[in-house]
């Protein structure tokens, strides 16, 4: 299953939009840099269920407070996430 | 006359690097004594926040938003339905020793200005 | 009319340079003259002396280069942003002790209150986002 | 009254959004680089009913047909714009 | 055995470098024998009109995507949402040489590969 | 496990480069090998020798270098995206008959077939954006 990492603000680009376009059952989101935003934000975008995940020290960075649903990783469990998972797919920009 | 100089701020903090910049380019007006007004709106909102950014090892920008006062600039502007649309709060937005205010109308504020910079 | 143009794109990375370059000749054209061309942000890479484009992309370093010496343009590259970047001048790499100094000729080095003052003095400013 | 540039794919980013949220009734568009998408796109955003143009040249090198309401211009017509517009707002990235 | 490899290419050309970046590291994957599947989405889409781009002195990046049949890329596949939602006719697209493979489902598509390349 | 990394982000500029090195420090602490990072895109900058950030700003680039030093590990730049942005070594800035060099020690310059092969034959690939 794969893993999808986003690192843009949810209405800043459309890298989140697209990814979750192309987003399959079973797989996981991580949110990382501006994309952290996304991850308490009024729903603009509906996220998935379960297997959200974002990076702590980005939304610590920005004053983002997780939603509930969203788990806070530090980059080990990140790693762990990578070997979990494949492909690994990046949306950016 | 000199022009009055608008700072149009319209980046999140961090992701790239717009936003600090900004900052200093508007510090850097204001301390040529081209004081000049400032707006955030879109993600540039998210700059009002109070961040902790030691975690990812940068410096915080909001230290340099909070030297816009001494530096003359006492009125931030902050587009409201920018700020809504991120579910950030308006009355919790903070500056000491600047005046937060709240424009509905952000066009109508662009407008008067001679020279808008672009964050 | 005076003209200020800020330009925050890297060249061969985003379409802003090209775009600020073809605008400047088009005001030139047009009998009005250029204060100050302001490169700041990832714009600075517009000013280094090492670009070498493949031959069949154009070679925006010697455009502007060729601009400036036709219409003694004032190429201003913001210094901080420039140090952040790893674009230096000679006088630069030796007070920062770097091994070279890679800023083109028909540039030069000048800190944020150029834009400030040409803000202030030119009749338009207009920015080419990267 | 304003001249609004903008040079974003109106679904790339939020440039065209954050402009048309700024702009007051008089003004005038410019579309330059990626925006000419908007110039013939099913309407994601609502353009302005008059005064909007694009770049000639960055329509064609992207093969954008432009709808009726949107007027070509060169670069000669940009710097007209210019002269005869205040303040100039370029929304990017 | 080598990883399967799709490369993902969601960026308009022209506006950044990312697009035609793209396009050399997938001809230069297939002529290491690494031949990459290849989706277009997002912006991406635009990549496959036609273009004429020497009005901007550009090089045409239709030009590299030609290129594709050559390297043994005969298939092209594009997001059909993508396409739609941008306007374009997909039964306008054509590439001599290859088949355009319209998805109604990337997710699914995606997940198959053991590494993705985004572009 | 082997990991390669390819990073888009310039240092000082987007965020990717600096998250890509919070990345490989977790995925060597980890106990996993790092194949290859790979630098394309505006991600070439990583490479230049003549970054000089404010004092009290992450020094990418010595990060990168120490890193290096203690793993060994393969930064590879791209080539084709280096010459266009001004990124040359001793060798390619004589035989472009440029002024200088900017790669820093440590990173390599290599064509874009050092990517598809780590793309082959690595068993994670990770990208980080620009």
């Amino acid at each position: 299953m794969t893993l999808h990492i986003v690192n843009q603000s949810p209405l800043g680009g459309s890298a989140l939009h697209d990814c979750l376009a192309s987003f399959a059952e079973g797989d996981a989101l991580l949110l990382i840099e501006d994309a952290v935003y996304a991850a308490n934000a009024p729903t603009h975008h509906k996220l998935p269920q379960d297997k959200i995940y974002a990076l702590a020290a980005d939304a610590q960075a920005r004053g983002v407070t997780l939603a509930q649903s969203v788990t806070a990783i530090d980059e080990a469990a990140w790693v762990d996430l990578c070997v979990a998972h494949t492909p690994i797919v990046s949306w950016f920009r | 006359m000199a022009n009055s100089i608008l700072a149009l701020c319209r980046h999140a903090p961090y992701g790239n690097t717009l936003a600090r910049e900004g900052l200093e380019a508007i510090l850097a007006c204001a301390a040529m004594d081209q004081i000049p007004a400032v707006l955030f709106t879109g993600d540039g909102v998210y700059q009002l926040l109070e961040q902790a950014p030691e975690a990812i090892n940068e410096k915080s920008l909001r230290r340099n938003l909070q030297a816009m006062p001494m530096f003359g600039i006492e009125h931030i502007h902050v587009c409201e339905k920018s700020a809504e649309t991120r579910g950030i709060a308006t009355d919790a937005l903070q500056l000491a020793g600047a005046e937060i205010v709240l424009l509905a109308d952000t066009g109508a504020f662009i407008r008067d200005f001679d020279q808008v910079l672009s964050f | 009319m005076q003209f200020t143009l800020v330009v925050y794109g890297a060249p061969h990375s985003s379409e802003g340079a090209a775009t600020a370059l073809r605008f400047a000749r088009a005001t030139l054209a047009a009998g009005h003259s250029i204060y100050r061309v302001f490169f700041y942000a990832d714009g600075v890479h517009n000013g280094s002396a090492l670009a070498a484009p493949p031959q069949d992309e154009q070679d925006l370093l010697g455009h502007w280069q060729s601009l400036q010496q036709d219409h003694a343009l004032d190429l201003t590259v913001c210094i901080a942003a420039a140090q952040r970047r790893g674009l230096l001048s000679e006088s630069e790499a030796n007070r920062l002790e770097k091994p070279s100094a890679n800023l083109a000729a028909g540039f030069s080095l000048a800190g944020l209150g150029q834009l400030a003052e040409a803000a202030a003095v030119s009749d338009r400013l207009i920015s080419f986002g990267g």
